[in-house]
């Protein structure tokens, strides 16, 4: 399995937030993507996963084209972004029913209570959103993303407010889904943490990508200083 | 002091019954019956002060709502818990006799003409005002909820009494309380009086006994040790 | 057949969220209420008899439904951004598109229910005309209405130049609703016989089904970015 | 004085805020066009004069325009958190209060001046009664509305149970106002002299004064946690 | 300048965010919060800056009580939430000109410009909230906090979205406040950031204090063992 973007442009207005980027994550593959505020990393994630289709350039899921508007598409996709999605006037047990409901899980029930099971907030299943810390509102957004265990994830800074016991436990979940096969394509401006966990790293700088390479490699070193180096104004 | 608060209380409740117990011998025997209705109008003697009991307990709850939203004292939201419930009390005493009167005048026990809606909206507000100190999350905050709701909801009060001549109005207009003076029968108004002022005794006695109940509840508990160990720091 | 039962679940938990959430509900209610009141009181009834603004009214209330809901159906989906989340699933457009309608439905139901009870209430409308009669005539008009309420909302959310499109797009659809709805329901009200009425039954069933079929199939091109 | 200037500004940000937004205006001006609409096709013009009507139909839209408002006037402070940032800052409680009462107001008055186009458009209620008298009535009412408006509106916000009380608590109030500027307004309608209409406008004006102040001195009931 | 918790309970209904919190900072420390999910760090903040009062315990200033009533108290205070607090169709400018002027500043051209400046995102100044990526809107949420120039400051994992670069400024700002004599809170679940930039470090659980120390004694380094270790569950 092999999730390839191929010269993604995508604008907001006059704003070119993707400026013709090419990205590649195999399966059994973590690739990270960082750069400076405003570079256009969460925009790429819109447009791999179909939520938003490129101005131009394809995305191709083992060589064929894929599109959001596909429902077999969208249904092997899991995506945890910047807001936690969830409804905040219904329980996390609700939240969770419902979506795997959408996903047709069927057995919901036993899907939900482990997914909380997974991040660690199975005692919340009867507690409403809205009257939930933002760590734990992270960590169901995290469990509603993996329900219904899908190939492709996408990641928009999911460690985001959780704490270090949360944010290990899903580094583990995620090199299990690498070793499963999964593609994991995440995004986070934790360089170390990136560098520990991630196969490969993307760096993008005003819609372009300007650095592509394993984290093995001799190269990271350099990187870190490059990326520090180049984003001092976020706009 | 809730012994003081007890026999004062019991003193209140007395004067009040033996009052109304007054006014029904006065009702019965010797007040005399009204032309168009006859004895049916005997029912004003409870409907009417019945209603001026509740109006007085409302202002009582939003008198010391306001005292207890300003100066977050305890004794004050006691004091309009207590009258809140002697609102709902008296309002219900209201709103049962004036039906009733109205099955006989009007034909119907109730009709959606502004005085009755206003009224029942009224009871609903002070009903409303437990419930709601009660489903807030944090206690304090559901105090001074509850505060807000029981002022806004007197303001009701003025208009129930203007409604009557406001809007076209099933409803008779003031025969005691208007500019030009009473326009009742010397000896109705004895009676009438007589049997608000027993109402009114017979409130302030409740509300006397709820006070001292309710501030006695409020009383920290002999706690247990850790908690007491705590509240010292 | 599944995907109707996954519209059903859209259903209820929208309908969830605006009981929770209460507020839509409740300011229908009482402008619905002080509605009944306000011509109750406001209209002599001597020269005014209150049959003769009822069927009016309620198709205002209707309307005053649809338009609050149309703007309204859509906020509890972006409160935390959980739409882009649910379009993610491999939920259809269609079944979306008739869940929420399904739900804004419901609530201008139970709103027009209420406007039935205080009219009775405050204008002295009883009596008048079979309920069955009345329900044939606002079953298609509510449906139309929820439907061109859900897909208008979504547009107004969706764009900033739709918003102000808005009421110029929606005006040419909803004043014959509103227009043949309110003669139809005045007609029950006077209780006219069935066959000076069906004839605008007839058009108000061809726009619910065509709003409806119409808003299904054209939902995705408001969701699809 | 400068309190009243930076109430000034929260007034400023909210229009400016409603504007761009653009919903709920619009919302309203579409439905205050079709209640015009709906009323001139739906009623027999022979049996009921438009007049009779539009009193009780300006009084209804400028309900619907404070009760609409009163849920909404909060929702762009809560998008992303930022009433508590507001909040921290020294603006006082009042100000905070009578600026957003004034926002509310604003956009009754626009409103209300469209209902009335709309009205002597489709309802043919011309050159009847003073512009300044009408005006005198409305100035009471419409402020009174716009305040008791933004106090529930903040309510419903701040508790689950408060929502269900809203509507008990508003009606009492509510009722008289709508009642007392209907009949007011018929009355400049029909060109009766100031002296039967002065004594209404004298409670609109002592309704206004009063929800001000006390919404103005309880509002921070509802902010301070 | 000595900010003090004294005793702080706040309870959501039945469940005790805060039960029984001592914590003083000085002036001129910088003084982290940490602890796992719902542990209560937000809600403490919530109860120093006296958004929220407590149920029982009391806030003090240099030894007298201050409440979220006063006015010059507040004043005083800046805040960074886990939301931005920005409203969205209002452009950066128009945000922050509209906090500086409710904050009585009396160049707030000037003020805005100066602290869109410190946080990078000058160019920014025209565009709608709406229109920004994360970081750009937490960088300007961080400009809003510093605009008045507060003595005290709270932060609730402020780093969140910032970019290497963003958040290497946040801590120099951090650090010149200190210099200047401010009284700072973070709350933040990077131990490593932590344990550099602050001075003390008090660790949250389940709404105790259970550890309190400065971050250069040897127990800094048990102390991220202990965390790490005690943090597995979220409810
Ligand atoms: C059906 C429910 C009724 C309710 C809720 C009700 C309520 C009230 C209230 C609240 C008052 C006090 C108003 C004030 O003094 O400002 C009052 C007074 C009075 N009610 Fe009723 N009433 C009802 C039925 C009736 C009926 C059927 C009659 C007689 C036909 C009646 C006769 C009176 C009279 C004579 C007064 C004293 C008026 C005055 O002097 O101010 N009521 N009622
Ligand atoms: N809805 C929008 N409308 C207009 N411009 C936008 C919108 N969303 C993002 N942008 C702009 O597009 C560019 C890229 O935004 P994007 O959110 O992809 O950045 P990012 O790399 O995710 O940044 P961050 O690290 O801050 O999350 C930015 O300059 C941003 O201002
Ligand atoms: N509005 C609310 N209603 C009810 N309970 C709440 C509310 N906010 C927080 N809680 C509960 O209070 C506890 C403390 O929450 P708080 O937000 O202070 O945690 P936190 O330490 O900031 O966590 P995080 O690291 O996830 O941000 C949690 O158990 C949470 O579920
Ligand atoms: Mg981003
Ligand atoms: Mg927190």
């Amino acid at each position: 399995m092999t999730l390839v973007g191929r010269g993604l442009v995508c604008s907001y207005g006059p704003t070119r937030a993707l400026d013709g980027v090419d990205i590649v994550a195999g399966g059994g593959e973590i690739v990270a993507v960082v750069g400076p505020n405003g570079a256009g990393k969460t925009t790429l994630l819109r447009a791999l996963s179909g939520e938003r289709r490129p101005d131009r350039g394809d995305v191709l899921l083992d060589g064929s084209p894929v599109s959001g508007a596909d429902p077999g598409w969208r249904g092997r996709v899991g995506l945890v972004s910047h807001r936690t999605g969830l409804y905040r006037k219904l329980t996390v047990a609700e939240n969770l029913t419902f979506f795997a409901a959408l996903h047709r899980i069927s057995d919901a029930r036993h899907a939900v209570a482990r997914s909380l099971e997974t991040v660690g907030v199975a005692t919340l299943a009867k507690t409403r959103v809205e009257a939930l810390s933002r760590g734990q509102a992270q960590r169901v957004a995290l469990a509603r993303s993996l329900l219904h265990d899908p190939g492709i994830l996408f990641l928009d800074e999911p460690f985001t407010g959780l704490d270090p016991a949360a944010a290990a436990a899903l580094e583990s979940t995620l090199r299990a889904r690498r070793a499963a096969g999964g593609v994991i394509i995440l995004v986070t401006h934790e360089l170390r943490r990136c560098l520990g966990l991630a196969d490969r790293v993307v760096v993008l700088q005003r819609g372009h990508k300007v650095y592509d390479g394993e984290t093995g490699s001799a190269d990271a070193a350099d990187l870190l200083r490059f990326f520090t180096a180049t984003s001092s104004d976020a706009s | 002091m809730s012994t003081r608060a007890r026999i004062a209380g019991l003193a209140l409740v007395t004067a009040g019954v033996a009052t109304i117990l007054v006014t029904h011998w006065m009702m019965a025997f010797w007040v005399p019956s009204e032309a168009a209705q006859g004895v049916v109008q005997r029912i004003f003697y409870v409907h009417v002060p019945a209603a001026w009991t509740t109006f007085l307990a409302v202002g009582i709850v939003a008198l010391a709502s306001a005292v207890h939203l300003w100066l977050e004292d305890e004794r004050a939201d006691a004091a309009a818990v207590a009258a809140a419930e002697g609102a709902l009390i008296f309002g219900a005493i209201m709103l049962i006799t004036g039906p009733l009167w109205g099955r006989i005048a009007w034909g119907t026990y109730w009709t959606w003409e502004p005085r009755l809606t206003l009224t029942l909206l009224l009871w609903f507000t002070y009903l409303g005002y437990f419930l709601i100190r009660g489903s807030v999350a944090d206690p304090r905050r559901g105090k001074r909820f509850a505060a807000v709701v029981a002022i806004v909801g007197s303001l009701n009060i003025p208009l129930i009494h203007v409604s009557v001549e406001m809007f076209r109005s099933l409803h008779p207009g003031p025969v005691v309380i208007k500019p030009e003076g009473p326009t009742l029968h010397a000896d109705m108004l004895a009676t009438l009086l007589t049997s608000l002022a027993g109402f009114t005794l017979l409130f302030l006695g409740l509300f006397t006994f709820r006070y001292a109940v309710e501030r006695l509840r409020r009383r920290p508990l002999p706690a247990a040790a850790g908690e007491a160990g705590e509240a010292l720091i | 057949m599944s995907e109707l039962r996954r519209a059903w679940l859209i259903t209820r938990k929208d309908l969830r969220l605006e009981f929770r959430t209460g507020g839509r509900l409740l300011s229908m209610i009482a402008f619905v209420v002080l509605a009944g009141f306000l011509f109750a009181f406001a209209l002599d009834h001597n020269l005014v008899p209150g049959r003769d603004v009822a069927a009016a009214l309620i198709w205002l209330v209707i309307l005053f439904a649809s338009t609050a809901g149309a703007g309204r159906i859509f906020d509890a989906e972006e409160e935390e951004g959980a739409f882009r989340h649910l379009l993610l699933t491999p939920v259809s457009r269609p079944a979306v598109f008739l869940g929420k309608t399904m739900a804004n439905l419901i609530v201008i139901w139970l709103v027009t229910a209420l406007t039935f009870i205080s009219l009775t209430a405050f204008l002295d409308v009883r009596d008048q005309g079979s309920l069955t009669a009345h329900a044939a005539v606002l079953l298609p008009g509510t449906i139309g209405l929820a439907a061109t309420g859900t897909f208008f909302g979504r547009m107004s959310r969706h764009s900033s130049l739709g918003d102000t499109l808005l009421p110029v797009l929606t005006f040419p659809l909803l004043v014959p609703v509103i227009y043949l709805g309110a003669t139809s329901t005045a007609r029950v009200l006077l209780e006219r016989p069935w066959t000076e009425i069906s004839g605008s039954v007839r058009l108000l069933w061809a726009f619910a089904v065509g709003s409806v079929f119409i808003g299904a199939a054209l939902f995705r091109h408001l969701t699809d970015e």
